[in-house]
């Protein structure tokens, strides 16, 4: 392996080999980073020798993954924008899943909180920007959770499968996105791009101070804690958990399942619409198709890599945005085709999936009991 | 009529033309997901499977000349892809849904960057029966021109429906399916029976694959699918895991893929982002109406992740 | 070779060795040793979670043992899976049915053969199978399918599979758990007349003495993963058997009948219910029950008990009807669950009352998590609390966990219902609705859940039990009323009922 | 020392269409000295494409960059030519404007002039009079090529109707291949198509028969009985010219277009079925492009639904900023902008 393109999680998982004591006391907690820094490390390898078959020399791809990714300032503002909406469309796939609900319909609610969040802004164009600002939010958040409470309130009053409602209504919001915006909702100053009229400039939210990342990421970054907190923390995270794990014992004492469900598929789709409304807010500045680049979709990706946990969405969300923003530099140094990034990201995903099955069976990790 | 101008006919004609020239990859997927669904996995990288599929089928069948052997390339692939989906998920703790989705992204990433070289060339197409004969009006030929690869599938259905019933591999599967230990209690292996029930889904996928690249459209390029495969996915769950249902089911929506076109040619041009979606407001409008919040889904295979 | 005959016909007798069998770093079986005679009856006894399923398993090659071997007819036998198992003969009721559910009787018959064609001609082979059950002493319907008959049906299924498949070596896995007593003494009388005819060989694992003493030559006997004692029948009592099951530990004593019934505190009117399917599986029913009084619910299973406790326990919507409890009304929320002071102990506990992948403590905290000391201001979790209350509850049931975070999935059947006492009867009860509270558990479990049961009565709540077991109804039941096809067809006080009126109520006369 | 160019798509660059157009100019920049081109595909209209430019800035020193697509423009190109003044930014297809950054610019071509021919030669073959266009949205540079594309056709045959189909997008080959198809039952005879990859149209219609006019690039060699002609952009002149212009000094004028006559776009050779009048009523009209000039878009003009969009007596010569704006479809199109 290159030195340069190992990961630094993966050393400090090693490092304190020395004491064994430790290493047993500690074993659950070094598996979590020992084992997806061993796939990752894995699936580099594979993807090394993959473009070594095409003419590639994969010591200059693990140097420009790493230099694209992380090696400079610029590429962590690079690779951290692109985690950004990841977080919060992880979310609204890992929430249900702690109901065991199979939502894989982020992208409609972020598109449908886009619009929400558009409308509002338009609005109430000429009050103060943060009255806009917390509206957009406020909107944003309940376009996207009544889209997938959509889902929710149809599984639950007539047993529909929520994924794959949840999928069509992806093509749904996405027609009527473009129908909006072809049509009644259309900046007839749009011409060749058809987009709702613009929120003004006063009214965007702007990067986080000193950086050119978007508040997308700490909106993301507080949504995924509190997540976290509210899941495993709270007695409503519990009543989710018991619900999810098995319904008919979350019935026979007593919780509203059905409560329970509309709520948290409220709160996941609110997550996803917050999204949308970051991306009207922070970077197009209106709603137009561009919305529509499949954030959603890779945002269930994200949520089953990090295996519904909401504070693992983090890291797994910023390794995503490295590798879509060193996937660039890829193209541009090495001439590979863009296609290679799909590759790298899937077999790392497969490689860390399969992973899971080595929890518990690294034998100098084990206690003697 | 004799110029061929047959007005609002044109609607229900293309719809029918569109049920089976847009249907066959629909039934191809959703009949192999079947299969692999009733053994008790679910593999959502059909997706992926469909799109590398298409690619290898165009360049096995430009390359070799024979269309033919493309398709057995892309059932091949699918067979692989479908045997990585298996293994993986064999191994304990492994989520299958996950994995399908990272599958799925592997394989349509691996078709793009296998597939550059092919976008330009022109390869060996399947061909197509004419069973628009007896009309001499063209655009009923037209319609009426089916692929044997379409055919093939109408009898692949109703096929499996009886295999599920009175063939040991279909009862395997169906044992696998609905009780593991079952399975296991009888000494059979159930890793084994999801391995080839996958790997006999990614066959079906990849072949549904090659239809898009070497009949309809009919050519290899990067936007191919555009979502089929998962929409196929979603098909089999409302098809209630029943072949039969799966052909009807592809064929509807075959039909209202074609609706918005046809409307648009005669005239009906507002709301065609409306129209565009109504395969997907149609399954959804009779999934709310045939589902009952009382029961569960009824034929879902009780190992199956997804509906459990 | 595998496949060849241990002899060529007739029953042959099976040896376990040294049997050895590790899950991750817990032993469940320890140098077994277990020896069954060819033609012979032979019981395994042991408290729930002994290692009985685990040892049966290994020699069924379900499960690989870390150690040890099988003898065959006296031969060693390398069996690595179930399929090598039953090429030499042996087969197994498992004590959780492995009955695929959606499939039909038949279809489960056809499909257990190791010979399976690989088309099935279905008219020949349902001619077969007619065949073979006009020559049993009771059927089974082949067109239904497995999750349509009742539980006791399904037995019957699997113990004629195994004859179906001509096995001459038949384990039993808890067999008559879900079998009337009438039904059991039926099944084991016939599988006792063919080995005495030497054409079986059964080993048997259950908790009922009775059955032991009538029906097995011999018995072996485990205590916590290793042997505990062995031998003839005619040598031993039950209380031999018992004292070698559970060692030195104290039964317990159930408390005397005391107190009279009070006022009506569970009030059940024209409730109607449907099943799964759609069909009526609760009809038109009316019950009381006074507070200080155990009313029991005898039938056949299948005619609606389990839904109208799955109405009681909020598991079901019903039709149309009335519920109230101490007159308001009632409808299965948490909020009148609490209120109430209602407990429900529900058959099947790891299916129906607990969740598999959440830790014993959390499971027995799920009726209070959502007040002090479990949750702080009604929302925060104090997982210190949790743990606290476990440690004491799992001392107070003698739940076997390895610790308060072990997955209650891991736990044996008999503890996972210990750990479902101990939190819905761990504090005050007034409406207690139990249904079959002892499927499958050891005589020392159910002396205690037949003891709590008491004496939550004594202290005045209204019990609703549920059971298919008549010695179990008569014993604890004040009033006694026969549940047939969704409707009570009969009443009676416990103390008076006569079990041949009972019996035939039970069966719709 | 050498200059970076970087080249940013928004899908493959070998889609046989708009990026492959693109990429078929930035490859012949590549063979010029003193030049070193970056690119990169499937870039989304999002901030993906800012950090794109950036990276391409920081990572690899370019100082010139050509986002291709559309979408790219407002606000992310504005965004980053505000944020690098130093750099030259130059965005095909853009509405460059005076509240804009000077180190920004706009260039395209008047691909209408293209289509125009290709109608003419379209309305001269059809035996139907009835022509398909399978057409990706409603926007004013799609209506334009539709427009000027029936226009043509009108001159071969006034009669002549154009039928048009929104897909809703730019790649959707089922739809594209299903709205063809309906064309052709339809009694349409000759298709042309605007979208990203005309492959799917141009196969499909040749395989029931009908003729087609390209798109984008050249397309004959898929079905070379069946193209017509074709409109293509002609980048591989265009770009070489902008860098020769910097290379000496010049600046690039901020809003850019031209036509056939200024070499940014082209017409396909003629196919075999193109007949002899139609190739002659054809290079009469494409000199007439390629000398004084010629307006396609003459007053009176009415749109299909009765109204006049150009009065008698007004020309809207190609610079008209009207144009940029169109909104209907011109009399004898079949079909709704929206
Ligand atoms: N046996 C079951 N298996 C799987 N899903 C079930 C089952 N029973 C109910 N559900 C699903 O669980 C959800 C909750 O059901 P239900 O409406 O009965 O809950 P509830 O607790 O009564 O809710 P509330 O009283 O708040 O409306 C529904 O989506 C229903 O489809
Ligand atoms: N797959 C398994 N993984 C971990 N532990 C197991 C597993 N199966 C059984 N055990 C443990 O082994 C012990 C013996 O279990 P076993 O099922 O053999 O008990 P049993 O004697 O059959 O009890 P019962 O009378 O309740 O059926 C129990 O403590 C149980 O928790
Ligand atoms: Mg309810
Ligand atoms: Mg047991």
């Amino acid at each position: 392996m290159t030195t340069e393109a190992a990961d630094p999680i993966d050393a400090a998982a090693i490092a304190p080999a020395a004491d064994a004591g430790f290493l047993q006391r500690h074993g659950a907690e070094i598996e979590y980073i020992l084992i997806p820094g061993a796939a990752l490390v894995a699936a580099l390898v594979l993807f090394g020798i993959f473009v070594a078959l095409f003419g590639k020399n994969p010591l200059d791809l693990y140097w420009y993954m790493y230099y694209g990714a992380f090696g400079t300032w610029f590429s962590w503002q690079n690779t951290l924008s692109r985690a950004a909406p990841l977080i919060l469309t992880a979310l609204c796939t890992a929430l249900p899943a702690q109901l065991g609900m199979v939502i894989i319909g982020g992208e409609g609610a972020l598109l449908i909180g886009a619009l929400a969040a558009t409308s509002a802004a338009l609005a109430l164009q000429g009050l103060p920007p943060l009255v806009v600002q917390v509206a957009m939010v406020i909107s944003g958040m309940t376009g996207g959770g009544l889209w997938i409470l959509l889902s929710g309130g149809l599984r639950q009053y007539r047993g529909v499968n929520e994924t794959i409602s949840s999928l069509l209504l992806v093509y749904i919001a996405l027609a009527i996105l473009n129908h909006l915006v072809e049509g009644a909702m259309r900046d007839p100053a749009s011409l060749n791009k058809p987009s709702t009229r613009e929120i003004g400039a006063a009214n965007m939210i702007g990067s986080i101070p000193g950086t050119d990342v978007h508040w997308g990421l700490v909106f993301g970054l507080v949504l995924a804690i509190a997540s976290y907190v509210l899941i495993y923390h709270t007695t409503f995270g519990f009543a989710a958990r018991v619900a999810g794990g098995n319904i008919r014992a979350a019935k026979i004492v007593g919780l509203s399942v059905g409560k329970l469900i509309l709520t948290v598929c409220f709160l996941a789709g609110a997550c996803a619409g917050l999204a949308g409304m970051v991306e009207v807010a922070a970077v197009q500045g209106r709603t137009n198709a561009n919305l529509a680049v499949g954030y959603g979709f890779t945002g269930i990706l994200v949520a089953f890599l990090a295996r519904q946990n909401p504070l693992a969405i983090i890291p797994v969300a910023i390794l995503l945005g490295g590798i879509n923003a060193s996937g660039g530099l890829l193209q541009r140094r090495l001439g590979l085709p863009d296609a290679s990034v799909m590759v790298l990201q899937g077999i790392i995903f497969i490689s860390v999936l399969a992973s899971d099955a080595l929890y518990g069976r690294i034998g100098f990790l084990k206690g003697k009991s | 009529m004799a110029d061929g101008n047959i007005g609002l006919w044109t609607v229900p004609l293309a719809v029918l033309g569109g049920a089976i020239r847009v249907s066959t990859p629909f039934l191809f997927v959703s009949l192999g997901e079947c299969i692999t669904e009733r053994s008790g996995r679910i593999n959502l990288g059909l997706e992926g499977t469909l799109v590398m599929g298409a690619m290898s089928a165009y360049g096995i069948s430009y390359l070799s000349g024979s269309p033919w052997l493309g398709v057995l390339a892309a059932g091949l692939t699918g067979a692989l892809l479908g045997a990585l989906h298996a293994g993986i998920c064999s191994l304990p703790r492994v989520n299958d849904v996950a994995v399908g989705i990272s599958l799925m992204l592997f394989g349509t990433g691996l078709a793009f960057f296998l597939g550059k070289p092919l976008i330009e060339p022109t390869a060996a197409r399947l061909p197509a029966i004419d069973f628009g004969w007896w009309s001499d009006v063209p655009q009923v030929r037209a319609a009426l021109r089916i692929n044997v690869l379409f055919l093939l599938g109408v009898i692949l259905a109703p096929l499996l429906l009886w295999a599920f019933k009175t063939t040991r591999w279909g009862l395997l599967i169906r044992t696998a399916g609905e009780s593991a230990d079952a399975a296991r209690a009888m000494g059979h292996s159930v890793l084994m029976i999801r391995l080839r029930a996958t790997m006999a889904g990614g066959f079906l996928a990849g072949i549904g694959g090659s239809f898009l690249s070497l009949f309809y459209p009919g050519s290899w390029n990067e936007g191919l699918s555009s979502g089929q495969g998962i929409t196929a996915v979603a098909l089999v769950i409302f098809a209630r895991w029943d072949p039969m249902l799966c052909l009807w089911a592809s064929l509807a929506f075959g039909g209202a893929a074609a609706l918005g076109p046809a409307l648009q040619s005669v005239g009906v041009t507002s709301g065609y982002h409306l129209f565009n979606a109504a395969p997907y407001i149609l399954t959804l409008l009779i999934m709310i109406i045939t589902c009952s919040p009382k029961r569960t889904l009824s034929g879902a295979p009780a190992e199956l992740s997804i509906t459990r | 070779m595998i496949g060849d005959d241990p002899t060529p016909s007739g029953a042959f007798g099976v040896e376990a060795i040294a049997m050895t069998m590790r899950f991750g770093a817990f032993t469940a079986l320890d140098d077994v040793e277990l020896k069954v005679r060819p033609s012979s009856f032979h019981a395994l006894l042991g408290e729930n979670g002994a290692g009985k399923s685990t040892l049966v398993k290994c020699i069924m090659g379900y499960y690989r043992p870390t150690e040890g071997d099988v003898l065959i007819a006296e031969r060693e036998r390398a069996i690595s899976n179930p399929r090598d198992a039953h090429a030499l003969g042996l087969g197994m009721v498992y004590q959780h049915f492995t009955l695929v559910p959606a499939m039909t009787v038949a279809e489960n018959l056809v499909l257990a053969r190791d010979d399976v064609p690989a088309v099935v001609n279905w008219a020949k082979e349902k001619q077969e199978l007619e065949a073979f059950l006009s020559r049993m002493p009771f059927r089974v319907p082949l067109n239904a399918k497995v999750s349509d008959i009742s539980a006791g049906e399904r037995q019957k299924c699997e113990i004629l599979k195994q004859l179906y498949l001509k096995r001459r070596f038949l384990i039993l896995d808890e067999p008559t758990s879900v079998l009337t007593p009438g039904e059991a003494d039926e099944v084991l009388g016939m599988l006792r007349k063919m080995v005495e005819a030497g054409e079986l060989t059964i080993l048997m694992i259950t908790h009922k003495f009775r059955e032991v003493m009538a029906f097995a030559d011999e018995v072996t006997i485990l205590r916590r993963g290793r042997l505990a004692g062995r031998g003839k029948v005619t040598e031993l009592t039950p209380d031999d058997m018992a004292r070698m099951m559970i060692g030195a530990e104290q039964l317990t004593v159930q408390p005397a009948r005391t107190g009279k019934a009070g006022t009506i505190r569970l009030e059940v009117e024209k409730l109607v219910a449907r099943d799964d399917a759609g069909a009526m599986a609760v009809h038109d029913l009316s019950l009381t029950v006074r507070a200080g009084e155990i009313v029991g619910i005898a039938g056949v299973s299948g005619n609606g008990q389990r839904q109208l406790v799955e109405v009681l326990a909020g598991q079901r919507e019903a039709e149309s009807g009335a519920i109230r409890v101490s007159g308001a009304p009632y409808s299965a929320t948490r909020e009148e669950m609490r209120r109430h002071k209602m407990s429900l102990l529900p058959e099947e506990p790891l299916k129906n009352a607990c969740v598999g992948g959440m830790s014993v403590a959390d499971n027995i905290a799920l009726r209070e998590f959502d007040r002090a000391p479990f949750a702080r201001g009604g929302w925060w979790l104090n997982k210190a609390a949790f743990r606290q209350d476990a440690t004491t509850k799992i001392g107070r049931y003698k739940i076997k966990t390895r610790t308060p975070d072990t997955p209650i999935s891991a736990l044996s059947g008999g503890n996972v219902q210990r750990a479902v006492l101990a939190r819905e009867l761990g504090h005050d009860v007034e409406v207690l609705i139990a249904a079959n509270p002892c499927f499958g558990l050891d005589f020392a479990a159910v002396a205690q859940i037949h003891a709590e049961i008491m004496a939550a009565r004594n202290r005045g709540a209204a019990v609703l039990l549920v059971s298919e077991d008549l010695d179990e109804l008569l014993e604890l039941s004040d009033r006694l009323v026969v549940m047939f096809h969704g409707q009570l067809v009969y009443e009676t006080r416990a103390g008076e009922a006569d079990l041949t009126v009972i019996g035939r109520h039970m069966a719709g006369h | 020392a050498e200059t970076t160019i970087g080249f940013i798509y928004v899908g493959s660059r070998d889609d046989y269409g708009y990026n492959q157009a693109h990429a078929q100019g930035a490859a012949a920049l590549k063979k010029l000295p003193g030049l070193k081109v970056i690119e990169e595909e499937k870039v989304p209209e999002t901030d993906a494409v800012e950090k794109t430019i950036e990276s391409m800035i920081n990572l690899d020193g370019a100082t010139l960059l050509f986002p291709t697509s559309f979408g790219y423009y407002n606000p992310h190109m504005i965004k980053m030519a505000n944020k690098y003044p130093k750099l030259r930014f130059e965005h095909c297809g853009g509405l460059w404007s005076e509240k804009d950054p000077k180190n920004a610019g706009s260039y395209f071509g008047y691909i209408d002039e293209a289509q125009y021919i290709a109608g003419i030669v379209a309305g001269y073959t059809s035996k139907s009079g009835k022509l398909g266009f399978v057409a990706a949205k409603p926007i004013p540079q799609v209506l334009r090529n539709i427009n000027a594309f029936t226009l043509g056709a009108q001159l071969a045959n006034p009669k002549a109707t154009t039928q048009v189909i929104f897909t809703g997008d730019w790649s959707m080959p089922v739809k594209e291949a299903e709205a063809t198809n309906s064309l052709i039952d339809q009694g349409v005879d000759v298709l042309t198509c605007h979208v990203d990859g005309p492959k799917t149209m141009v196969e499909n219609a040749a395989r029931r028969g009908a003729f087609v006019t390209g798109y984008h690039v050249n397309q004959s060699p898929l079905a070379p009985k069946a193209y017509l002609t074709g409109a293509e952009w002609n980048w591989e002149a265009l770009y070489p010219k902008f860098v020769k212009m910097l290379a000496a000094g010049e600046s690039i004028p901020n809003f850019y277009r031209g036509g056939l006559k200024e070499e940014v776009v082209k017409i396909s050779a003629y196919g075999e079925a193109v007949s002899e009048a139609a190739r002659k009523h054809a290079d009469e009209i494409k000199a007439k492009f390629l000398g004084d000039g010629y307006t396609i878009f003459k007053g009176p003009i009415k749109d299909n639904k009765g109204n006049t969009v150009i009065t008698a007596g007004t020309e809207r010569g190609q610079k008209d900023p009207e144009l940029e704006k169109m909104d209907y479809l011109v009399e004898g199109v079949i079909g709704a902008t929206s």
